[in-house]
């Protein structure tokens, strides 16, 4: 599955696309971060505080414990600033 | 309508091209965004998530559409560099009665401010920092929730 | 700042000239209305009373700076002879938060509904006929008075 | 005192601005509109309903028991449809 970050999630995370294959215990989106998390510490940094984190799944906002069988497409960034 | 453009708008051309050939309009509320001058920004940088950005403009037009009875609608939203004074969106509503016009841009405004997927960078001297997301947006769209 | 004029108005090129030189501004709302081309009016007159609408229409404006934070506000009004889709009211508030100008554009409307001394006659075909004042104009300015 | 009437009620009255000396007795706007009612069919028509009657006083909206002494300009108008 291919994975985007945005903002500051994107610089901490040191990439703004990357495909990626998880274990089959990555479940949700929240095992999810778990996984990307023990890739680094890019990682470790862009996901510390999972308050200020929001994703989408397949470009839907979505909550941490969506479902990621299946998903094309996942993206992590910021409470949103535009407007 | 939704477009995402690094180009400038004109909200005059904008409400022309909106209202041209709909004769029942009889008021159009406009809200234009822009970067303010304070504490010394030197320029802004707005992001988004190509893609998911035009789906969520979509749904927030649609949802507003349902709720009042508009004759058109136009979100356009820039990204790229902007300076000080620089527009950055403007949304628009037309409808045959000024209170549509005016709960359906308001409400096209605070559903944008925390469902459209774009950030902000400001720029100041050598130094830039994401601009954080603020808590009266959610509650500005909380409020519609009722 | 306020108008009456005879001649039509250009959106972008009135919201242009109140930002500039402005920076605080971050929020512009416009309101404009518009001749409905509906039940087959063919033109519209709108008559008004020299001194006394411009005496109500700064007092109106300055009733919404003392309500909210405004940087800068604008009411232009036609008179004379208006046909379907000209233009026939323009209002703008703009402000360093959208709330505020929102709230702002929705009051001068309000209140220039009810309190300017403005009178719309429209011909259709060989008649004509004083539009009547809508209660609900009423309603809306009096949401103001809490 | 100068008098104007506006809209409809202009057309009624079949004028758009007099001159006018009212005798003594005529104290407030509703004086006013009784005797300008002794004047003529027209008058007689422009204020047969009260209720669609608005009044000025020198250029501010005023109520029917509103003094007119001293006032310059008075004015009579339908409510108001700008906008």
């Amino acid at each position: 599955m291919k994975l985007l970050y945005f903002a500051w999630v994107r610089q901490k995370a040191g990439t703004a696309e990357e495909d990626v294959t998880p274990p089959g215990d990555v479940r949700d989106v929240a095992d999810l971060i778990s996984w990307l998390k023990t890739r680094g510490e890019g990682y470790e940094a862009a996901f510390s505080d999972l308050s200020v984190i929001r994703c989408a799944v397949d470009q839907e906002h979505s909550e941490f414990d969506a479902p990621i069988a299946g998903a094309a497409e996942i993206a992590f960034f910021p409470p949103v600033t535009g407007g | 309508m939704i477009r995402v453009q690094t180009e400038d708008f004109d909200i005059g051309a904008e409400v022309a091209a909106l209202t041209k050939g709909r004769p029942g309009i009889g008021a159009v509320v406009t809200f234009s965004g822009l970067v303010r001058d304070t504490g010394g920004i030197s320029s802004m940088e707005l992001e988004h998530y190509p893609g998911m950005t035009e789906k969520e403009l979509a749904r927030i037009e649609t949802e507003a559409n349902a709720r009042w009875p508009l004759q058109a609608t136009l979100i356009v939203h820039r990204v790229g560099k902007l300076s000080p004074g620089d527009n950055i969106v403007l949304v628009v509503a037309a409808s045959s009665h000024r209170d549509a016009a005016f709960q359906a841009a308001s409400f096209l405004m605070d559903y944008l401010k925390t469902r459209a997927p774009f950030w902000k960078r400001e720029e100041t001297g050598d130094k830039s920092h994401w601009v954080d997301a603020r808590e009266s947006d959610d509650e500005a769209t909380a409020k519609w929730k009722t």
